[in-house]
């Protein structure tokens, strides 16, 4: 049985850091201030008070305080709220990947695509970013505006998962 | 026991028939009735090639016409009728029309049938009628349909024995494999000649694959083959007709393979000879399924038909089964067929075959050069293989010619596909040329193509292969010629005097076999395929019902009737409110980006075509965008909120567009810029507070003084921060908020009890129309249509005079400033209302010299005007002229205006 | 439907990117006006390789430049294009 | 040429069709011509015809690649309207629509143009206004429009959704009843058969790989079947036209893309009009034959691939179930795509080319077919006289660097560029 559970969480706070040069010495400075590595594309970095998520050459999502990313970037990028326009849910269970395929194009079911990666993708007409959690879970940040239509397609495929 | 009804008689069926198996098992030769000359038909293949037993099967919005018999399987309660016939199936009113078959030849219809279109229209009533084969449902489909993603590294498609060995090769070594199979069980050949490989090698062989990972996908037809090894599968959840399990039908797979193995095997063909395509006539490896695998002999008296070794393999089967082999006709000289233990003539080639009562009765040949005549009930013909090349060309491959085979075979490919099995190594067989009279001698069975067609084609001068398929029809039935193409080419190249391969070949595409609609559309028949963009403050809106207006995918409030307003009235109580009082309005789908950086200055004022530097913090403006060709695409305000970061906002309409020409400008032409633009349309939600107590409204609200207009200042408001923007779209002192969209909820609800609390109202965007063209303040879409110049909007003194900004080149191109262009212009009426999207005219019966693009009521006086763009508009104003509807019979006479109705000197927007 | 190779996603299918100009429809920001015209409303349009600039919009959102064969598909080569980008 | 009639026929029937002359001849190709058409499409073979015809001119020849009809002409939906908001547009569509009104008797050919009515729909008060302005636009210049209500509407159309929860709810439409479809392939034969009559050398496998140039001038053609001289040459091969003018060293406002389209098996009459939509992106119609015809928009990206895309078809069979949700059990049995010459403006190109004696009819972006019978006219005035005709006169090549494009959607340069 394939199952998956659709849950939305709660708003909390998302930024946009981008670079526009010096990255080299935005890297050195970042690693320095938080302790980990800016992460490559297609992958995730940090903890749980602060991760960052790679889905552009310059741009990472960051989950958590970004109190101490302004000094990071100083002159060399910006810090963007982006929150409210990000519904962040969440695809739990064994299923989860089989889901993410109905009226996608990505390849989920990669066994590379694992904990930590995270790719950015069109699935049912909609833009969605995705950060693989765990074995069991990935998490899904979807434009406000279109999140009311991809649940609910979601919760339509999620039903037909078998066979 | 499985019951199913056949033109409302009920029968019985066992499990694992297909329709035509049932059939045949209750006794039931003739099927449907061809598309031209209604000529009773009957099952003739056990495929997907099946040209004749079409019938309708499922009711109501589940069903589907021209369904193949021989490609459903039987369900208890299954429903199918037959089509194409009136009154019923065994006495057809339409078969007079094979009366009339020898002046309906090939093209007649371009011959015929002159004078005028209506006339046409007359003729064409009936032959309508006559086409088509089964019903439409008239109801919308109760199912749905999957689309799916899947990626291997090798699909093998067909599941015969060589495509069960490559799909486990692959999967024992460590491959991603899908393997598909159009039947519901797996062997292919191997079900109808189980000697070699038996049922048990395949379940273990199944078991193998699917232990290693591999998946296998039965009911499942590989049908598509597009661009860098993407193959389109369609699989079958439920039979035509049924109901599914799960609410599915069908699934549609978009399959990207590392490699692709097609093990489709081949199909039969016919032979070309007079009344070949009567009931009792079937294709020898189809009889021999029916007998092997369902244990059906439709027939006492069997004659065959061959020119190959393969109808031997028939000939056995239907006399283990107990029938009689009265014949084998085959075409190959002695000794062919000698010891195989039947009565064979060889050097025979059917002529004709006689028939009653829609059965058959009797088949003629000529042995050897005499004419001779056999009673029999059945004939099998096996005119040779075609391999199954279809997906091979469909990626855009190539062919030889086998000349054994007298087939194509496939040879090389752009793609990372190859063939292996039946189709790429058919079996030898004898070449012959058909000596039956080419009239009624079919290739094309169900578009009622015959050999006579073709050679009157070629006599025409339809010669092209392309030519004759489009002249005769020929190929162009649901079958898609998978049975008549190689008769055709085998005709064309007798004429042409060449070889077949000379004669050339017609294209593969897409798709093998016919695609159910809503599988095609997938999730997006319901919607199609567009989700509604919902408001962040959706529920709100919704909580006091709206009108909704749809603004691209979005629906957005229109008005907010009360006590039974129509949306006239209401819009008009929302205006006043707002030009008397105050108003409040959701604008969060306007388009904002955030742009931070050293450069953001430098940046906007290449996107936008006025100044933007000159802003000191905490001002704003107007500003508008060109297109590289110099016509205004969209305006908006820009803000600095900061020493290094601005907001720019944009129409909703324009915002996906302008998010990619910001990107385009930042990514690929000025990469060197230090400069961050961030799309934040969707993140903060915008409040719109208008009026001449808006100050005072807003003021409680944030409990300090409102900033001046186009000025901005953070605030606070119920606890939340916000922006507050000073701009206005009405005309009166305005502002909008904004607000982290999830938070706006809270905020709206602050700002809707302070506008209650002072008698001011909620307003829509009826309100806001009425409003801004009384002001005459310009609309994306309406006024800015993509064909105007700054100069045709009265916008050229804004421009930058420093240039710089995209779209200065197109502008400078001369008929840009000709006279005689279209410009802005404000109409009031004289008399009668204008009608919005009116043609301008200086009188009547002259030609339209501009139009209405917005008209609306002044608010307060009442009164009809408009804008509008005219020819040469500045320097008519005070001409009268007629806006005319001729579409809805509305006309108004207009005076030019200037295009402002309402505060020209913006006198409102002061303190 | 194209695997188009992303300079930094890897291949991925063509319904992420959406095609934006060929690279020699490109008006330079400092280009004069009637060179400006000249490549804002020519083109090559080869019946056979060109230099294309897509978006992987739905994806990493960068833009490259593909070289593609306009009758057989073939992708020869794609660059990343924008500013410089850690690894 | 021997007359087609009902009477003909018979004689076939009696006599097993015996006496039926080829439909146009097989010419050698002569040493040179007056006027040589380069593209045995629908428009170069009426190009010739009108030449002849109203031009008298007799020493034409049509130069085909492959085979006549074979491009785009065989590759449409065979839709035939004229509705177009823009004046120049719509003139031009409308002297075309008046021919095709009495194009099988002019050709003694059926080429069953069908007048079934070509239907817009609104789907908010937003489009009904926009669509009463494309049809005010018409009706002020003399061609016919109405708008239809929504209970019209549904009676016309009765399988149309006409919920009003629909997605795309159909408030009422546009309806252009002298409008409908015709037998593509039968435009391009009986222009052919016509022109042949009349003296114009039809040959086909015959492609042009060079221009014979002296000076400024051009002289001639080099083809696969070698050098054929010429006194004016016209470039009529739409979806190609940048390749072709290319030899002439000529880069065109012109990109290449793939249009597709498809057909469903055929079912008894269930679509009587022509159907399109103001804010969907696909076009429904029904053949004699009984197969619903499905059209939407170009792959918007170059190809010369002559196929399709499956999502492009996908979403356009998305938009027409939405609209007709009675289509969702049929099946689509063929799918076709052809090469569009996708102009900057969205219109077409019809005039002379800075090349002297090289004259250029392209451009037509997907909507070449129905305009047909009006590109040849204007076309064979263009090159019969050296000069345009009033109404081709709008569409000259310079327009795009003058600043005079005639851009019916307001999109500007196509395609993508802003």
């Amino acid at each position: 049985m394939t199952e998956v559970t659709i849950t939305t969480l709660p708003a909390a706070p998302l930024h946009v850091f981008e670079i526009w040069g010096n990255a080299a010495s935005v890297a050195k400075r970042f690693k320095a201030a938080t302790g980990f590595a800016l992460p490559a594309t297609g992958r995730s970095g940090g903890n749980d008070a602060l991760r960052l998520i790679r889905f552009e050459p310059t741009v990472w999502l960051v989950e958590g305080d970004i109190s101490a990313l302004g000094d990071v970037l100083a002159d060399d990028g910006a810090l963007t709220a982006i929150s409210g326009g990000v519904v962040h849910m969440r695809l739990s269970g064994p299923g989860w990947r089989t889901l993410l395929m109905e009226g996608g194009v990505f390849d989920a079911e990669s066994p590379a695509f694992a904990a930590g990666c995270s790719a950015a993708t069109i699935i049912d007409h909609v833009n969605v970013r995705l950060h693989v959690v765990s074995d069991d879970a990935c998490d899904a940040y979807v434009p406000l505006s279109f999140s009311q239509g991809l649940r609910h397609f979601w919760k339509q495929a999620a039903g037909i998962l078998a066979g | 026991m499985i019951t199913f009804s056949f033109d409302g008689k009920a029968y019985t069926a066992q499990e694992g028939d297909t329709l035509a198996a049932a059939l045949l098992r209750n006794g039931i030769g003739l099927v449907g009735r061809s598309f031209k000359y209604h000529r009773p038909r009957g099952i003739m293949t056990a495929g997907v090639e099946e040209p004749n037993a079409l019938v309708t099967v499922g009711e109501g919005g589940r069903a589907e016409p021209n369904t193949r018999a021989t490609d459903v399987f039987v369900y208890d309660g299954l429903v199918a009728r037959s089509q194409n016939r009136w009154p019923n199936l065994s006495f057809d009113v339409g078969s007079v029309l094979g009366l009339a078959a020898p002046a309906l030849s090939a093209g007649f219809y371009y011959k015929t049938f002159f004078g005028s279109a209506k006339k046409w229209m007359f003729y064409e009533y009936f032959i309508r009628k006559a086409a088509g084969l089964g019903n439409a449902p008239t109801q919308a489909d109760p199912d749905r349909f999957s689309h799916r993603a899947a990626f291997c590294d090798v699909l093998v498609v067909g599941a015969g024995p060589a495509g069960l060995q490559a799909a486990l090769d692959a999967a024992e070594a460590g491959k991603r494999v899908i393997l598909v199979e159009q039947d519901n069980i797996l062997g292919a050949s191997l079900i109808r000649d189980p000697q070699e490989l038996d049922a048990a090698w395949i379940e273990a062989t199944a078991a193998r694959i699917r232990g290693a990972g591999g998946r296998i996908l039965t009911r499942t037809t590989a049908s598509g083959y597009w661009e860098h090894d993407l193959v389109t599968l369609t699989q079958r959840l439920s039979e035509p007709g049924q109901t599914p399990a799960n609410g599915v039908a069908q699934r549609l797979w978009h399959v990207r393979a590392g490699q692709v193995i097609l093990a489709n095997g081949s199909i039969e063909r016919p032979m070309a000879f007079a009344h070949n395509d009567r009931p009792g006539v079937m294709l020898s490896q189809a009889l021999r399924s029916y007998v092997r695998r369902f244990g059906v002999v439709p027939g006492k008296r069997l004659v065959i038909a061959t020119n190959n070794d393969d109808a031997y393999k028939t000939a056995q089967a239907l006399k283990d089964a107990g029938a009689q082999i009265v014949a084998i006709l085959d075409a190959r000289p002695a000794p062919a067929g000698a010891n195989s233990g039947h009565r064979v003539y060889n050097d025979a080639v059917p002529l004709s075959t006689k028939g009653a009562r829609h059965c058959l009765k009797s088949v003629s040949a000529l042995v050897d050069g005499k004419t001779m005549e056999w009673d029999a009930d059945l004939l099998a013909v096996s005119g040779g293989f075609t391999p199954v090349v279809h997906l091979h060309m469909q990626a855009g491959g190539t062919l030889d010619w086998n000349e054994d085979a007298q087939a194509f075979i496939p040879a090389s490919s752009r793609q990372n596909v190859t063939t292996i099995g039946g189709a790429a190594d058919p079996q030898p067989i004898f070449k012959m040329v058909p000596v039956s009279s080419p009239n009624k001698s079919f290739i094309d069975f169900q578009n009622d193509v015959t050999l006579a067609d073709v050679d009157l084609a070629w006599a025409e001068g339809y010669r092209s292969v392309e030519h004759l398929k489009r002249y005769t029809t020929l190929g162009m039935a649901t079958d898609q010629g998978k049975l008549s193409n190689m008769a055709a080419l085998g005709r064309l190249a007798e004429k042409q005097g060449v070889a077949i391969p000379e004669a050339g070949l017609t294209t593969f595409r897409p798709p093998y076999t016919p695609v159910t609609m809503g599988l095609i559309a997938g999730a997006g028949a319901k919607d199609a395929g567009a989700h509604v963009r919902r408001l962040a403050l959706y529920d709100l809106h919704a909580a006091k019902n709206p009108i909704w207006q749809p603004l691209g995918y979005w629906f957005r409030p229109r008005a907010y009737p009360i006590n039974g307003e129509s949306l006239a009235q209401a819009a008009l109580r929302e205006a006043k409110a707002v030009r008397n009082n105050v108003g409040m309005t959701d604008v969060s789908t306007l388009a904002k980006f955030e742009v931070s950086g050293p450069d953001a200055a430098a940046f906007l004022e290449i996107i936008c075509a006025t100044t933007v530097s000159q802003l000191a913090v905490g001002r704003g403006r107007y500003t508008f965008m060109l297109r590289e060709d110099g016509f205004v695409f969209d305006d908006g305000t820009v803000w600095r909120l900061d020493e290094n970061r601005y907001l720019l906002t944009s129409s909703t309409g324009g915002a996906d567009r302008m998010a990619t020409h910001i990107s385009y400008v930042r990514q690929y032409l000025c990469p060197h810029l230090r400069v961050s633009a961030v799309n934040v349309q969707e993140h903060y939600a915008g409040i719109a507070i208008a009026g001449p107590t808006a100050k005072a409204v807003l003021a409680t609200l944030i409990g300090e003084e409102p900033p001046r207009h186009m000025s901005t200042v953070p605030a606070v408001i119920a606890g939340i921060p916000v922006i507050i923007l000073a701009a206005s779209y009405s005309g009166e002192r305005a502002f909008e908020i904004y607000i982290t969209a999830s938070d706006a909820a809270t905020v709206w609800a602050a700002c809707e009890g302070q506008v209650m609390k002072v008698g001011g109202a909620l307003y829509g965007l009826e309100a806001m129309e009425f409003l801004r063209i009384e002001k005459g303040h310009l609309v994306v879409g309406g006024e800015v249509d993509g064909r105007m110049t700054p100069h045709d909007l009265a916008l050229d003194k804004m421009l930058n005079k420093a240039g710089g900004y995209i779209g200065a080149s197109g502008l400078a191109r001369p008929a840009l400033s000709e006279a005689g262009r279209r410009q802005l212009v404000g109409l009031e009426a004289l008399e009668g209302d204008i009608p919005e999207g009116s043609m301008l005219i200086p009188s009547e019966g002259a030609s339209p010299q501009g139009h209405v693009s917005a008209a609306a009521f002044r608010i307060i006086e009442g009164g009809s005007v408009a804008l509008g763009q005219l020819v040469d508009g500045f320097s008519r104003h005070g001409e009268i002229l007629i806006a005319s509807s001729p579409t809805r019979g509305q006309k108004a006479r207009v005076r030019v205006v200037a295009p402002h109705f309402y505060d020209s000197a913006g006198e409102r927007y002061r303190d | 439907m194209m695997l188009i190779p992303c300079p930094h996603c890897g291949p991925r299918a063509q319904s992420e990117f959406i095609y934006e100009r060929t690279v020699d429809s490109v008006v330079p920001l400092d280009a004069p006006s009637q060179e400006a015209m000249t490549k804002l409303f020519t083109r090559n349009n080869p019946r056979g390789v060109d230099d294309e600039i897509w978006r992987h919009t739905y994806g990493c959102r960068a833009w490259m430049i593909l070289t593609r064969h306009r009758v057989t598909n073939e992708i020869s080569g794609c660059r990343a294009i924008g500013p410089e980008a850690l690894p | 040429m021997s007359r087609y009639s009902a009477f003909s026929l018979l004689r076939g029937a009696l006599t097993g069709h015996r006496h039926w002359q080829p439909a146009w001849r097989d010419p050698e190709p002569k040493s040179h011509y007056d006027i040589i058409i380069i593209g045995g499409g629908g428009h170069g073979l009426a190009t010739a015809y009108y030449l002849a015809k109203v031009h008298g001119l007799k020493n034409i020849a049509v130069l085909e690649k492959g085979w006549i009809g074979g491009g785009n002409t065989g590759r449409n939906t065979t839709i035939v309207r004229s509705n177009y908001r823009l004046e120049p547009l719509h003139n031009l569509f409308e002297f075309g629509l008046k021919l095709w009104h009495g194009l099988s008797d002019e050709l003694n050919y059926n080429v069953m143009f069908s007048p079934r009515g070509a239907m817009f729909l609104g789907h908010s008060d937003a489009d009904m206004v926009k669509l009463a302005e494309r049809g005010d636009a018409m009706r002020c210049d003399g061609i016919d429009a109405d708008l239809l209500t929504r209970d019209q509407v549904a009676k016309l159309e009765p399988l149309l959704d006409m919920s009003r929860d629909a997605r795309f709810p159909i408030q009422g439409g546009l309806i252009q009843r002298r409008g409908g479809t015709a037998r593509h392939d039968a435009v391009a034969w009986g222009y052919a058969r016509g022109a042949d009559s009349l003296g114009v050398d039809i040959i086909q496998k015959c492609e042009v790989t060079g221009f014979v140039r002296d000076g400024d001038f051009v002289v001639g053609v080099e083809t696969t079947r070698g050098r054929i001289g010429a006194g004016r040459v016209g470039i009529c091969v739409a979806g190609h036209s940048g390749h072709v003018a290319g030899l002439a060293g000529l880069k065109l406002p012109v990109e290449s893309q793939t249009l597709q389209a498809m057909v469903t098996e055929g079912v008894k009459p269930m679509i009587n009009s022509v159907i399109m939509s103001q804010s969907l992106h696909c076009y429904i119609s029904q053949s004699d034959k009984g197969g619903v015809v499905f059209g939407g928009d170009p792959d918007n990206w170059p190809s010369y691939a002559q196929r399709g895309h499956p999502m492009v078809m996908e979403g356009a069979v998305a938009q027409g179930l939405a609209l007709v949700p009675a289509l969702s059990r049929l099946r689509m049995v063929r799918t076709w795509s052809g090469v569009t010459d996708m102009s900057f403006d969205g219109a077409p190109i019809i005039g002379e080319t800075p090349v002297r004696n090289l004259f250029l009819n392209g451009g037509w972006c997907y909507g070449g077919f129905k305009a047909t019978p009006a590109s040849g006219w204007t076309y064979a005035h263009t090159l019969a006289t050296g000069k345009p005709h009033a109404l081709n006169a709008p569409f000259s090549l310079d327009r795009f660097e003058r600043g005079a494009t005639i851009d019916e959607t307001g999109s500007g340069p196509m395609p993508n560029s802003r």
